[in-house]
């Protein structure tokens, strides 16, 4: 541990502004203050460390910055948008990879250990380079590198020994007083084996999850090397990564409700043989949250009401999301379909019953061809007024019906309790489009929650 | 149709027993209202009117009575109702000659306490209901808006004139049926109070707050101003419902022949102050006319489509009124009293209003 | 540092980080997660002080060091410019006069 | 009161127009619509019906012509309209004589895409709607709850028989205007559609649901379960709006004279099957009668009551039927069409729909 | 520090506990919860402090532990639910004293400290001293044996002067080798006497946000004792306690309305002359936050609406409002003056336009007699019609008027504007009420508020 | 302990104990304050501690020393039985089935 009081007393700062700026980056209103604060927090710590007493190889040492920086720095820069969950993959494989060298180092070099230190070096080492080489994984799945998730023969008992082989060849070598290189080298080729092993079996649905949980292992990587060092800093920033990367890991899988056991052990054990792989044309749910989210921060919103509106008896929180997501900015408009209910004006009485005022009110012909425009169409409670196969199918009942056209909207968020067809009882195809999710629940409570979150983000 | 309502109903009569108080009742007064004579518990009934005006103390009523009823009035009696005070100068007389004090409900105090006493206002709410009913019975078009199979029917728009109890009540309603509803008054105070109905407020820069919660009357000006802004407003709306008043004195003539002229053909027009002359130029009382292809129509008697509740109301009006004072089963009024001297028209063979002495000029 | 102390830091830490974002919504998960992506870069300042010390003689350690320098460097760096762009992609709508009837 | 309905309104001319139609209208057929002959651009106007009828190839009407008048009509040629095929059959026979295509809109089938030509569903809620203003403004009571200065009057009970379209239309409206509402219907999918529109469903245990939509007849015994539970609901409530109807039958008879007896003075029942007999005995159709001290009302032409936005419902109904067979101002009937096919009554002198041809023992 | 290790381990799960019940007690639904497990916490951790290795004089310390625990464990069982604050503050103080007495064995054992140690000591030892004294005083004007706020001439002069010296006195002391018994003394009795001059002119009515403050001074107390003693247990937490002490008392003080500094300062410099002492018959406000507590934890709420509700358009808000509340289980009515609003039956139209079912809406004559077992009235823009002088005033305009008996509610919230008459234009008694406070806001907005905070008490 | 570590150790537990009650309603501020009073009885400990290391010949350590133990365990006692008293109280309404028309 250096004793220099300036570097220390910079570490110190760094580390509380690492926390903040994570404070910060977990509320809409201040994420983008909080990047930006860690961001110059990262400046001010490497700058520092040069003034770290008895440093050696500046050149190298700048020479790989300015590489490793230059180079993840021109590449985040130029990705697209839609490629952004593989780059962050890698960048963290990256870290881990840091993480796994420092280990590596310390072990060549041979520093002695007591035994607490020695085996945080070995877990950190581990856990570093299974992040690497998971990561690397994920961002080849992801990048469409690599297709198809592949599970082994016996994938259940390769996992088992490879942990195990990896954990004695590790500990073996943390502890012993001067390791050789042949053991330092296996010992982390078996974790980088152990990283590729389990993340190959998953799907690239739930790749978010896992490389959000591979994020949390680099930081507690990095803690570990922190103790092993004797860096407060890096204790306290990669535990706090760690710890909140755990915590988003869960509510990630909560929001995709996929827990997180069936994504790690699904594959494992061969139960879910779909994988998480995104089978086209099936119906695919949201969470109040996201629907909130979408909506709050879209510039326009169409809410269709049907009969299950009416069902639910759900108008007046509609109208009440409705004054919300204006109060922030938002445009609302309600489109009544001619025959929505069960009766002409059915959706009028409703929504004059809530007080929506006629302005805001359109039919058919009126919107129709706002719906392209729309970020987002908020379908409650209909369905044959929505169905797309109107248009497409002769041998549909509703076939050359005038319907809305919900399906144009960026996102389309269907409001209702299951599987329940319409009056026309047929299977309505817009529930299976790509930019469709549904929202189960009843109207009256799904638009509760809905509320609830629309309040949320406002601060 | 004419005066269907009763001055009593079978809770009230109850009520006065519980007071001591003896009730006689011409027989069958009660049937246009649906209340049969079965209904009232503890009263005697009379014959005819006149065997009930020669027995009474004191004598409940809706309307003023007719000379001859009030020629059997016994003297010193009191007489309670809705009096008509400004109405007829040979009533008032006949009211001093034979000594009877006479209260006219018109003349109450509109002072919060009296509230619950007050026939205009609840008798105002009755009517304001009524007309908004009239006016979506008679519009040919839907007042709310409907989207159907075949296309989308826009709200009716509906145009209240004069926002006092009458007024509001039919801003109410006809939003309550679906309508955009706009209404204008000339006292300023009314803006909020329409407003806090969901409508909306014409403007037309002519304040005319009077006093006692009444309005004043226009001087010329203010009535072309008037005039010119509303012109507008009426030729747009679907149906206008017409409620101005002032005490006392005909009711204002707002809407002039020129401004149902350039109404929409089909257009509706209930005008409320029909008895006391109307607001709108050509209106028959009691007659539905059409003005080229507008209906117009004056109703009267207008509470009186809803006996029961009108009658209901009223009765505790009276009951409110004049309970403070029947002791036992005597009558002890207190003149101290400013809702009794207040809304006193003659007693003990004196006038007692002073605003309607002079009105009258006696 | 002893190893209680270690571990209080250890707990305090986790403590801190798990309710720091605990109200989370939906929206941020991906960014949140490329942000603290960026905080463990934090790695770069370890494999500096690890090549800073390495043997310059030795060339395994050298070159082992500055890959963990190159990696840490380029997490770091990485991570910032993404969450930084993704981030700014998201702008809280501005508020409009509500109004109810 | 007659037909006051239009079977085109000048927005739909502009559309007939458009697709290169040439129209004929008799001369002042629109007045009672509010429809001057200079609101119409672009058609010619007949100086009376025959001139009409012998000219056109597609006559659109709203009731059935009278006999002189198709006869006057064109061999082959188009009539479209309500033409009540269940009622009348020598007027059948003579659109078979004639050679003439006729359609008639109450046979159309109660498909969604039919849902836009389906006049009966429009005039269904239009008659809803007026059925509840009837009987809110003939009731001696409010329908909203109202707290006023001496009391509180509870809300009126309303109790709608019937809930399809016309009947959920009128169970809509009397809630908004505040009355607290009740309905019953044999199909068991009303319920939750009454509940729906925030009123109460009587459950009677009687369940009668037939096809397309439409309910089947009654055995007696369910009848009589059915009359029960209901007699209970009538005696209580203040208004009664019966809507119940069976496709090409007298309406069933509901509501007995014992059930009227047992209902409270003053309540008002409105009968909007009084054209088609009547669901309770006693209506009498096109009048108010007093039995009792109940008022029972048979309005008949009820759409008319609303001639404006009725005739542009319906004048969108037939314009949606027979619009996608109009190419460059003449006629193509796709006779594979459901919708044509299913409506149509006769076609080159055979009667096409089967149910009728039953019926009527053609 | 102890090196056993046992009671380290111990000591570090007691530390956990403490988080994990702190955090239970910020939610209404875990508090319970809460308090029981840092309550097992506790005894866990005094039972295994008698195994730490060297304890001496353990006859003494059992005496003192059973005599303090069952002194204040009785007063605690019996004092009245209203008499609380006070015996919080007592309490407090005992634990400041506590902090305050180890620094003292610390100094007289002149036990050896390096300078950041030290420097911690002395501060500890102060700011026990002054929790406690301050403690003592608040319990006494809480308790009613002192009544008056009492300010010294020179209140400045006197605090900063006393600071000062205590300051001085205490690092000298600290620093010295073997400090004299006499500098000890003297040491403590200014850090006692700098209590009491703190806390004595301040006024009972902020007393509790005092308490709060000298609460979080404990706790930094014991947290620095714990550095100097080489506790970590008794490091986190007191430094968590002080922590959210802070937060807590920041948050008392806006609740309440008085910045913190107007409550500390303001009678130093003699500003706010009041001092806080609750006046008698003035209009009190309270926050939305509060009037969502009061109502969500009652049994039963009568709702009076008014013109002001009207004028707002507040009934949509109003009703779901009421929703939520019965969704929690309180019962909630309506009730309508005769003549509330602009015109016969203007509630009723409102009301019914936002969904009120006519059964929650009661006359005057049916509702009158339940204000007296409602635990909340509120009142919405109305004014007049629960003006309490109707019933006494002969002279007033109103008099004779029947009015709601909103009065006799335990709690009344009258939400209105600013000071706006009603119609008939007079003051209204009822707002100077005891019971009664005001929630300043147009109806509309301030309900809404209050959903909001309705909604954050559910989890 | 060195100076850095007690620095680390102090900045995150005020931030867990910031974090860990920042969301508390209006309702549970004296009991919560009560229950905080509570938490640093742990006070206690230290005290016992103290006294424990105390000379057992000096009249003076030991008096001090028990005076400290004493108030300590006031605090851990009265706190705690005062914070459970005051929760007693609250309990949160059960849920009805809520319903809108
Ligand atoms: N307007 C008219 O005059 C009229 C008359 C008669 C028939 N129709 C027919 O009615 C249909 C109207 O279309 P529509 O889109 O309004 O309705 P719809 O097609 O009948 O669909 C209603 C949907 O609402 C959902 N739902 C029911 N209760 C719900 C609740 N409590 N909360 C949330 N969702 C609920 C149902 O799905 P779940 O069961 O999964 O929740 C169902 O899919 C058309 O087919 C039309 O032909 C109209
Ligand atoms: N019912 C009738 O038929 C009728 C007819 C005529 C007169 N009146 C009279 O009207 C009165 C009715 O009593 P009331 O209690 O309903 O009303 P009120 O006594 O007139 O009081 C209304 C209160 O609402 C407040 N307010 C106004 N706008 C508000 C807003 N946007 N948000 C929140 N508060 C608002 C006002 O205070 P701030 O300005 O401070 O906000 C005012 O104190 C009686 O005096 C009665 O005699 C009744
Ligand atoms: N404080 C009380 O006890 C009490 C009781 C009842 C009524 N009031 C108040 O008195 C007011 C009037 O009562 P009312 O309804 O019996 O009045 P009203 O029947 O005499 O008049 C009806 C309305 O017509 C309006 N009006 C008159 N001339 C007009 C013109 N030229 N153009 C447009 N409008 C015109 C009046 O302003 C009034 O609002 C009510 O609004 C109410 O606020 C108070
Ligand atoms: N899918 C479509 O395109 C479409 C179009 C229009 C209507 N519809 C459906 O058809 C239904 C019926 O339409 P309608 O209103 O024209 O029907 P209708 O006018 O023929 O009958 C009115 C109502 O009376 C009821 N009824 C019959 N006998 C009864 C009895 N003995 N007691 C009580 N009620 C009795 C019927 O069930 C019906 O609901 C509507 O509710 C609607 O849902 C569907």
């Amino acid at each position: 541990m250096t004793s220099n009081w300036f570097v220390n007393m910079a570490y110190f700062v760094v580390a509380v502004v690492f926390i903040l700026g994570l404070k910060a980056m977990a509320s809409p209103v201040s994420a983008r203050r909080g990047i930006v604060w860690a961001g110059f927090a990262m400046v001010g710590a490497t700058v520092v460390t040069f003034f770290t007493p008895g440093l050696h190889n500046v050149g190298l040492m700048v020479l790989a910055i300015v590489l490793g920086g230059g180079v993840a720095w021109y590449s985040g820069k130029i990705v697209k948008m839609t490629d952004m969950p593989q780059m962050v993959a890698i960048y963290n494989g990256m870290g881990g990879g840091a993480a796994a060298g420092i280990a590596a180092i310390e072990l060549v070099r041979g520093v002695p250990h007591d035994g607490v230190t020695s085996t945080l070096l070995a877990l950190g080492a581990i856990i570093g380079a299974v992040a690497f080489s998971g990561s690397c994984v994920a961002f080849a799945k992801l990048q469409g590198l690599m297709t198809k998730a592949i599970r082994l023969r016996a994938q259940n008992n390769v996992n088992f020994f490879l942990t195990l082989a990896t954990f004695g060849v590790g500990l073996t070598v943390a502890y012993a007083d001067a390791p050789g290189g042949f053991e330092i080298f296996l010992f982390f080729a078996l974790a980088l084996a152990l990283g590729v092993v389990l993340v190959m079996p998953i799907g690239g649905a739930d790749m978010p999850v896992v490389i959000s949980l591979l994020n949390a292992f680099t930081g507690l990587a990095v803690g570990f090397k922190g103790f092993v060092i004797g860096n407060p800093a890096l204790i306290v920033a990669g535990i706090v990564v760690g710890a909140s990367g755990m915590l988003l890991t869960q509510l990630m899988a909560k929001a995709m409700n996929r827990p997180i056991k069936n994504i790690i052990f699904a594959p494992l054990t061969g139960a879910a043989a779909e994988g998480g792989e995104a089978v086209e044309g099936t119906m695919r749910e949201l969470s109040a949250m996201d629907a909130a989210a979408l909506m709050r921060y879209g510039q326009k919103v169409i809410i269709v009401p049907g009969y299950g509106m009416a069902v639910a008896g759900a108008q007046h929180k509609v109208w009440e999301m409705a004054q919300l997501l204006e109060e922030g900015g938002v445009e609302v408009a309600f489109a009544i379909h001619p025959i929505a209910g069960r009766m002409p004006g059915h959706m009028n009485v409703l929504l004059a019953e809530a007080g929506v005022p006629y302005d805001k009110i359109f039919d058919l012909e009126e919107i129709n061809a706002d719906f392209a425009q729309a970020d987002v169409a908020l379908v409650i409670g209909a369905n044959d007024v929505v169905n797309p196969v109107a248009r497409t199918d002769k041998s549909s009942p509703i076939y050359g019906m005038p319907i809305l056209n919900a399906d144009l909207a960026q996102n389309v968020i269907v409001v209702k309790r299951g599987k329940g067809a319409g009056y026309s009882g047929i299977e309505n195809a817009l529930f299976y489009k790509d930019n469709c999710r549904m929202l189960y629940g009843s109207a009256q409570e799904a638009i509760g929650q809905v509320i609830q979150h629309v309040k949320a983000l406002e601060v | 149709m004419g005066e269907r309502r009763l001055c009593v109903v079978p809770d009230v009569v109850r009520k006065y027993r519980e007071l001591g108080a003896q009730l006689l009742m011409q027989s069958g007064a009660g049937v246009s209202a649906h209340l049969g004579d079965d209904m009232f518990a503890d009263v005697r009934f009379a014959a005819s009117a006149g065997e009930v005006f020669a027995a009474a103390d004191v004598v409940l009523c809706v309307q003023p009575p007719r000379t001859e009823s009030i020629a059997a009035m016994k003297p010193g009696s009191v007489l309670l109702g809705l009096l008509q005070p400004w109405s007829s100068e040979e009533r008032v007389r006949l009211f001093m000659e034979r000594g009877i004090t006479a209260f006219a409900m018109e003349l109450l105090p509109r002072i919060s306490r009296a509230q619950s006493m007050d026939i205009l206002s609840s008798q105002g709410a009755v009517a304001g209901y009524e007309c908004a009913l009239i006016a979506a019975d008679h519009s040919p078009k839907f007042f709310p808006m409907l989207t159907y199979a075949a296309g989308t029917i826009r709200p009716a728009k509906v145009l209240v004139i004069g926002a006092g109890v009458a007024g509001l009540q039919a801003i109410a309603t006809a939003r309550r049926i679906g309508a955009m509803v706009e209404a204008y008054d000339v006292r300023p105070e009314t803006r909020e109070q329409v407003e806090s109905l969901g409508a909306k407020f014409i403007d037309t820069g002519v304040a005319a707050a009077g006093s006692g919660g009444y309005a004043r009357e226009l001087t010329d000006e203010e009535k072309a101003k008037q005039a010119e802004r509303l012109a507008r407003a009426v030729a747009q709306c679907d149906a206008l419902i017409t409620t101005a008043a002032l005490p006392g004195r005909p009711a204002p003539r707002i809407i002039g022949a020129d401004m149902i002229a350039r109404m929409k053909p089909g257009a509706v027009v209930v005008d409320m102050a029909a008895d006391t002359g109307g607001n709108v130029e050509g209106t028959v009382a009691g007659d539905k006319v059409w003005i080229n292809d507008v209906l117009v129509i004056g109703p009267t008697h207008i509470p009186s489509r809803m006996p029961v509740h009108a009658s209901e109301m009223l009765a505790k009006n009276l009951f409110n009124f004049i309970s403070p004072f029947i002791r036992d089963g005597a009558l002890a009024l207190d003149w101290e009293d400013e809702v009794i001297s207040g809304s006193c028209l003659t007693h003990a063979g004196e006038i007692r209003h002073p605003g309607v002495k002079q009105a009258l000029g006696l | 540092m002893d190893g209680f102390t270690a571990l209080y830091i250890f707990m305090l830490a986790a403590f801190t980080g798990y309710e720091v974002i605990s109200r989370v919504p939906v929206i941020l998960h991906t960014p949140l997660m490329s942000g603290s992506n960026f905080v463990h870069g934090v790695v770069l300042i370890g494999a500096m002080v690890a090549l800073g010390h390495a043997d310059p003689e030795d060339p395994v350690q050298l070159a082992i060091g500055f890959v963990a320098v190159f990696l840490g460097a380029a997490n770091a760096a990485g991570g910032y410019i993404v969450t930084e762009r993704m981030l700014g992609m998201f702008k809280a709508g501005g508020r409009k006069q509500g109004g109810a009837q």
